[in-house]
């Protein structure tokens, strides 16, 4: 044996099962809430209440994936919301009557992120004022083009979010389609690792040879890529643009990727886990309209999930050394 | 390990000052120099506000990387409510009631804590969550109406010694007391090490977990103390009177010259930071610009703010 | 005309809010939660639920889709936001179940609307204004809501209309207050160094006691507030009054207006035609009735006064026959 | 002396078969001048040492070689093609690697996804499995019998550990080959085992053709394996000498200092009787309670990761629980690890040093800003630590340097006990022979010292030791029983074990 193995070097099993147990724990919020709920109401357990109860996940899982990006350099976004926001006025205003002229919004908000990123990587700025400049900014975009909700969502778009697919309900196969191709490019791909890594200790890649700035910036595209395909598939979903419609998605997105194993610190982030979180989050909303909860607690009774779901986390973690 | 300094002839905190400076002038050169004072005296009784949260949160945001208080607009409300109701408009209760609403945020800050230490929650979610918390236990406790401050609080809120308010006076002071506090205490100097590197603290003999629940206590003590005279300022406590209070107070610390990483904290930066902040407002009404316009207009300015102060940066 | 009298002792109705963070929203629940408990009582329906969304118009589509999957018959729905509901709306109505937007400007047309007249809004604001004022050149400040909302936008179009009307008045300032008094404090006393003597401020509810301390700590003397109904404003007013004769009106939503929708929601499904768009009145508070009114306001709260469903059933048949539509009267 | 003046016109040229060669290499930051001018060949398949006190700018060269800092002037040819803008892609694609002195591993990735980071070319459909692969069979290679999993994410390993796949990771080949490695300080992290496994692979090097560039401050290594050591002071190259001319005393004359000889250990017997201020009961009947006497310096020995240093880690947490309940004295401890677990970055010397004993320095309820410079000056003073000022932030000081502010921090303390986590990591011998006297002379005044160190011949300033194995705390050595050779054996288990 080496000498240093003796302290034991590979991760001993109870330490896998730990770390498949965190990693199932949002999953198993999910069905939890999923059996409270149908065992109130048996009728949710069919395609229309599935395509019901899961409709809205849709844009929430791809923001709360933007914002997994993002926390995954050690950053955070708070500006994912009314970016989601800005979107959606986009939309409803030019994608109907003037495309090339939506597109080329699209690809400017995409560029105006990367350019944030690197405004914040080459003066190493922190990412949460910035970001809060940028929700004003973004925000403030919106409100000029729309000063009140309106616009309509192109026909094909409305349409293609009340598509009923096969087998299971639109919203259900967006989910693992994402998280799906999520897990493949973070997760397991070799340029996923490479961003994680970066996350992680940007010195270390940057030594490898790999530009750490052009990561930054690449992902922050890429963030405001999937915040995009947030604002359209919402528009589909509510049919207008509003400026104000999503500023929540902003706390509940790093909430989710929280929730779903991420971390912080930088380069620990699970796409799978991310689209469990935001399902599990936007199931707690339902979960207690369900049940019925007074008005009173309605708020508090949402922390008080948090406290249960994240704290089963906790208690996996604490098993002693 | 290296630093990198860039020469700044200004310390960081002072930007906030010169910015808020030049938005002054910018604003009275359009509304003409007899409006300076009123202008002014308008700023500082709201930035004192401003400053009494953000000092709070500067306390927090110090004591190490990824501590951030999102409770405190919940805080302010609930404290207010239930020190109104303690007081029942009647002078002689104003310091019960004032312990009240220190009582009730130095106990949620201590929560806040706890969610964090005991339960190994990110700050950021373990505060969200007990704001959630403490927001339905405010609506609990008579949501359904404005509760009144007694006069004597109304009255000493607004107070004014020869036309300057006394408020933002005793918030300098208090600003004064902090600085001290950091640089010349036990427990700032613990806290400060503690938000540098917390391994490197709890060797160096630094009580880490006593010092980081004291500054989540102090900053929802802050907060508390906020909600306690804003809504004797305002004329009373309403559930949503904190809310504008969540983004301002860690705006400001940073501006304010804080790092977000920890182990640094300016109290007096957030003074400066404060007052742009407010004064930005001001000057973008006194322009008359559409609400699309102040928005953007205020993003800009805080991103070029941060971007164009310098900061130390230590990285190991 | 009347009251319907279909059988609706089975049906249940929810009421779903986009926000429930002041007091304006905490006795809209409350006002709907008594009326509908005491139908329950009475036999006319079967069950009630209140859902608020935490200012998330998101969240609340998704409550929206929870509330037609739980099988209530109808929904009374506070929208957070004009279109972004639309969605939700139409999905609910697609399941067969009522809609009744209230106090919002839901454009969906396959729901019913239960709304003010927001025009009459702005133009009673100017019209009490042109009272005062007559010809008279005034300086007014305004204060709106929320930038990008669909209500501030409706209001505000209405003040300009009816501003179009009277050219002497101008409108020398505008702060948003986010129907918030302390908000709505900070923005005035920001403001206000840089305008010159203001006569009037046009509000919309809960912001006007914020503008008066603000006034009031610039040393400035107090112009015509419309007020919004809030106790403290009104005993500001009667303050005032007692001093040196101030008058003004007060004007504003009622919280109650949760019922007039469940009345609404409960006499469509006993069977009663009713318009798509019912108007309610606003509650205006003269000077001759502010004490009646101000005995009646809790401490801290807000004037408001029931719909009950013969109210209701009174105004939508108002509403159809294109008459003037009753008011709240003040009480005695 | 065979010194080569920086920038002297007679610098013979690089001569024939050079695989790398910088001329007249300078660096800068800001006012701090790392190299003044350095001319630096290898030639392919050779093993070349550099050796320097802490400071001279050994690192930095490495990193200007490696292309992840840019020389401020200088002529670099590498392979015969002059070099203009160098980057750490470019080095790579020449087959330079080099190990770097702070752990550049990504904690969250495991083994085989950190090796991917270093090849492009590892990609496309199986690319974790090849790289587990790569990885496996070079650390199979270097380190046999390892123990590593290559699936483990580098957070989870012991420092050690992570060093070893550090090293093995820069020997793996894809597309180029590799010609040189750079290996800085690879051993300071290195358990005694890992470490002459790394040296006899090292050793084997020139026969594949590879150059060896190998920084250390455990000069008996240079000594074992390279061919020729060149020895920097304050960014010159102020010697180069083929090793077979060279011993340890030389080398350590041609950095300017003289090796003290070796004193006995103070005797344990000096100071039996005193009551102890130390007593850890051991976990189980197979572990050893700690304890110690004032006056004594008691050692941790054994291999490397078997527990010392969590049994140091419960020592503090036990003395300092005690010492707040008033049951026992106060204790300081100095880590080695100072980056992590040492220095406040944001801080001066001064409240680097005065953090430990603030208490003691308030006046009327606050810090008194003189006694506080008092304290920091007269141990600056005692220290002889080299900075313009007490004011001076902490991190512009050389490693060495910071580490005297850290035993500064715990000696001028009211501590009684005070632990050392193996705190001469990357010490220069210059600074080691000072503390080594300095920890003497407090254990004489009666201070306690316990002290764990990777370094052998570091525990002979012991008195007592305490050899760990598995955990545990398994045989205790005495006065004449310390020396190399037996806490080696007993490291390993002895006869009994
Ligand atoms: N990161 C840095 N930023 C600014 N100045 C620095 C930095 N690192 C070192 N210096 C300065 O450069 C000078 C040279 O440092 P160097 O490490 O060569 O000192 P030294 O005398 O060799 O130290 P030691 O005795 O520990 O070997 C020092 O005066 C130090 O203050
Ligand atoms: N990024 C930097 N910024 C400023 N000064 C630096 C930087 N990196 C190194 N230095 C300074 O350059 C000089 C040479 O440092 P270098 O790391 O090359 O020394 P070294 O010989 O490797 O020392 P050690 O044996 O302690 O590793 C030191 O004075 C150091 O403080
Ligand atoms: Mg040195
Ligand atoms: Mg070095």
């Amino acid at each position: 044996m080496g000498e240093a193995s003796a302290v034991t070097m590979a991760a001993p099993p109870w330490q896998r099962w730990r770390s498949l147990a965190e990693a199932g724990l949002p999953f198993a919020a999910l069905i939890v809430m999923l059996a409270v709920i149908i065992d109130i109401r048996p009728a949710v357990f069919s395609y229309f209440g599935f395509t019901l109860l899961f409709k809205l996940t849709t844009p929430l899982i791809l923001a709360a994936l933007g914002q997994m990006l993002i926390i995954m350099l050690g950053d955070i976004d708070l500006s994912n919301g009314s970016f989601v926001g800005l979107v959606t006025c986009i939309t409803a205003l030019f994608l109907t009557d003037n495309p090339g002229l939506a597109v080329a919004a699209y690809v400017a908000l995409v560029l105006a992120y990367a350019a944030f990123g690197l405004l914040i990587h080459l003066r190493a700025l922190p990412s949460i004022v910035v970001t809060l400049g940028m929700s004003f900014i973004w925000l403030g975009a919106a409100v000029m083009l729309l000063p009140a909700p309106g616009g309509l969502a192109p026909g094909w778009l409305s349409g293609f979010m009340d598509w009923r697919p096969p087998l299971l309900p639109l919203p259900i196969w967006a989910a693992i389609v994402v998280a799906l191709a999520g897990h493949l490019v973070i997760t397991r791909s070799s340029y996923g690792t490479i961003l994680r890594g970066t996350g992680d200790n940007p010195r270390a890649t940057a030594r490898a040879g790999w530009s750490v700035v052009a990561i930054r910036v690449a992902v922050y595209a890429a963030a405001g890529g999937l915040g995009v395909l947030a604002g359209l598939t919402l528009t589909g979903l509510t049919t207008s643009g509003d400026a104000n419609i999503a500023p929540a998605y902003t706390l509940i997105g790093v909430s989710a990727v929280i929730l779903g194993g991420g971390s912080f610190t930088g380069g620990i982030v699970s796409p799978v886990g991310t689209v469990a979180g935001a399902l599990v989050l936007s199931l707690a909303g339902s979960l207690l309209s369900f049940l019925q909860v007074s008005p009173t607690w309605q708020v508090g009774a949402q922390g008080g999930i948090l406290f249960l779901i994240l704290a089963g986390r906790v208690l996996l973690r604490e098993v002693p050394q | 390990m290296s630093t990198v300094r860039i020469g700044p002839l200004l310390p960081p905190w002072s930007y906030g000052f010169i910015v808020a400076f030049a938005l002054w002038i910018v604003t009275i050169s359009a509304t003409g120099p007899s409006r300076a004072g009123g202008t002014l005296v308008a700023t500082v009784a709201f930035a004192a506000f401003s400053v009494l949260v953000g000092t709070g949160q500067m306390l927090v945001i110090a004591s190490g990387p990824g501590n951030i208080d999102l409770s405190i607009p919940s805080v302010m409300t609930l404290a207010a409510y239930l020190a109104m109701s303690a007081m029942h408009e009647s002078d002689g209760l104003v310091f019960l009631g004032l312990a009240v609403a220190l009582g009730v945020g130095v106990v949620a800050g201590a929560l806040n804590y706890a969610a964090i230490a005991l339960l190994r929650l990110p700050p950021i979610i373990a505060t969200l969550a007990w704001s959630f918390v403490f927001q339905s236990f405010a609506i609990d406790f008579g949501g359904e109406a404005t509760l009144k401050p007694p006069p004597v609080l109304a009255a000493s809120t607004t107070f004014r010694a020869a036309g300057i308010p006394i408020l933002p006076g005793a918030v300098v002071v208090l600003t004064l007391i902090v600085m001290v506090v950091l640089r010349r205490t036990v427990f700032g100097r613990s806290l400060l090490a503690a938000g540098q590197s917390e391994r490197a603290a709890y060797l160096a003999g630094v009580e880490v977990g006593w010092v980081r629940l004291w500054a989540y206590a102090l900053c929802g003590g802050l907060g508390a103390l906020a909600g306690y005279l804003l809504a004797g300022f305002t004329g009373g406590a309403a559930l949503n009177m904190g809310d504008i209070y969540l983004m301002e107070s860690i705006a400001v610390v940073v501006l304010g010259g804080t790092s977000v990483a920890g182990g640094d904290a300016n109290a007096i930066g957030i003074w400066g930071a404060a007052l742009f902040f407010n004064l930005l407002g001001i000057m973008l009404n006194t322009f008359r610009f559409q609400a699309g316009v102040r928005l953007f207009l205020t993003g800009v300015l805080i991103i070029a703010i941060v971007a164009l102060v310098p900061h130390a940066r230590a990285r190991a | 005309d009347g009251i319907a009298t279909g059988d609706t002792s089975r049906i249940r109705i929810a009421f779903s809010n986009s926000y429930a963070g002041n007091s304006f929203r905490q006795v809209m629940i409350r006002d709907f939660q008594d009326a509908a408990a005491q139908a329950v009582k009475e036999g006319k329906i079967k069950g009630y639920t209140v859902v608020s969304s935490n200012a998330s118009v998101t969240e609340q589509a998704s409550q929206m889709q929870n509330l037609i999957l739980q099988g209530y018959n109808a929904i009374i729905i506070l929208a957070g936001s004009d279109t972004a509901l639309n969605g939700a709306v139409k999905d609910a109505c697609d399941a067969g179940i009522v809609v009744v937007a209230f106090a919002s400007g839901v454009t969906e047309p396959c729901a019913y609307r239960v709304d003010y007249d927001l025009d009459t809004y702005g133009q009673a604001e100017m019209n009490y204004f042109a009272s005062r004022f007559g010809t008279k050149p005034t300086n007014l400040l305004e204060i709106r809501g929320l930038a990008g909302d669909g209500f501030d936008k409706r209001l505000h179009a209405g003040v300009e209309k009816a501003l179009a009307e009277y050219p002497n008045f101008k409108i020398v300032g505008q702060v948003y207050g986010e129907w918030t008094s302390t908000v709505a404090q900070k923005e005035v006393a920001g403001i206000l160094p840089s305008l010159p003597t203001i006569g009037g401020v046009l509000t919309q509810g809960g912001d006007g006691y914020g503008a008066a301390m603000a006034f009031e700590a610039a040393g400035r003397k107090l112009p015509i507030i419309i007020m919004g109904n809030r106790q403290d404003e009104l005993a500001l007013w009667k303050k005032e009054r007692a001093a040196e004769g101030y008058e003004t009106i007060s004007l504003g939503a009622t919280p109650s207006v949760s019922q007039a929708a469940f009345w609404v929601a409960q006499q469509i499904l006993a069977g009663k035609k009713v318009p798509k768009f019912v108007q309610v009145p606003l509650l205006q508070i003269h000077q001759d009735d502010l004490d009646a009114w101000l005995a009646k306001v809790p401490d801290g709260g807000v004037a408001d006064a029931d719909f009950s469903q013969a109210l209701t059933v009174a105004i939508i048949d108002a509403n159809a026959d294109h008459k003037p539509i009753p008011g709240i009267p003040a009480p005695k | 002396m065979d010194l080569v003046p920086p920038g002297d016109e007679g610098a013979p040229p690089p001569p024939p078969g050079v695989y790398l060669a910088v001329r007249g290499a300078a660096k800068s930051y800001g006012a701090v001048q790392a190299l003044r001018g350095v001319d630096f060949a290898v030639a392919p398949g050779e093993i070349v040492g550099v050796v320097g006190h802490n400071g001279a700018g050994k690192s930095t060269l490495m990193n200007i070689l490696a292309g992840t800092v840019q020389r401020s002037r200088g002529d670099f040819t590498i392979a015969g093609k002059a070099v203009g803008e160098w980057s750490p892609h470019e080095a790579q694609r020449h087959g330079l690697r080099c190990v770097f002195q702070e752990l550049s591993l990504c904690g969250n990735l495991t083994l085989a996804e950190n090796t991917r980071v270093i090849h492009r070319s590892l990609r496309g459909p199986g690319w974790r499995r090849r790289a587990g692969t790569l990885i496996r069979q070079q650390l199979d290679m270097i380190f046999p019998g390892h123990g590593l999993s290559v699936e483990t994410r580098a957070i989870e390993l012991p420092i050690g550990a992570r060093q070893m796949a550090e090293v093995a990771r820069a020997f793996t080949e894809t597309d180029a080959p590799v010609r040189c490695i750079i290996l800085d300080e690879p051993t300071s992290a290195l358990g005694h085992k890992a470490a002459s496994q790394l040296l006899a692979y090292v050793k084997g090097l020139p026969e594949r053709g590879i150059a060896c560039i190998l920084i250390t401050h455990r000069l008996d290594e240079i000594l074992l394996v390279c061919e020729r050591a060149t020895v920097m002071v304050d960014g010159k190259v102020v010697a180069e000498r083929p090793v077979a001319r060279l011993s340890r005393p030389t080398l350590v004359g041609l950095m300017g200092a003289i090796e003290a000889p070796h004193l006995p250990a103070s005797a344990a017997a000096q100071v039996a009787g005193r009551p102890p201020v130390v007593d850890l009961p051991g976990r189980d009947s197979l572990d050893l309670a700690i304890h110690a006497a004032p006056g004594e310096i008691i050692g941790f020995a054994g291999l490397d990761g078997h527990g010392q240093r969590e049994r140091l880690r419960a020592l503090y947490a036990y003395s300092r629980h005690r010492h707040r309940q008033g049951r026992g004295p106060a204790v300081a401890y100095v880590a080695g690890d100072r980056g992590a677990e040492g220095v406040f970055g944001l801080w001066s010397i001064a409240e680097n040093l005065t953090i430990r004993s603030i208490r003691t320095l308030r006046r009327i309820g606050l810090i008194s800003r003189e006694a506080e410079c008092d304290l920091a000056r007269e141990w600056v003073a005692r220290l002889e630590v080299k900075a313009p000022s007490i004011d001076t932030p902490m991190l512009s000081l050389s490693g060495g340097n910071q580490q005297k502010v850290l035993f500064a921090r715990a000696l001028a303390s009211d501590a009684e006990i005070i632990l050392l986590d193996d705190p001469m990591r990357g010490v220069d011998v210059n600074t080691k022979q000072e503390v080594y006297k300095l920890i003497r002379r407090e254990a004489e005044a009666g201070r306690c010292f316990v002290w764990y160190t990777t370094e052998v011949e570091e525990l002979t300033n012991c008195g007592r030791l305490y050899v760990f194995r598995e955990g545990r705390a398994r045989t205790e050595l005495l006065g004449a029983e310390i020396e190399p050779a037996r806490i080696l054996e007993t490291s390993f288990g002895g006869r009994d074990g």
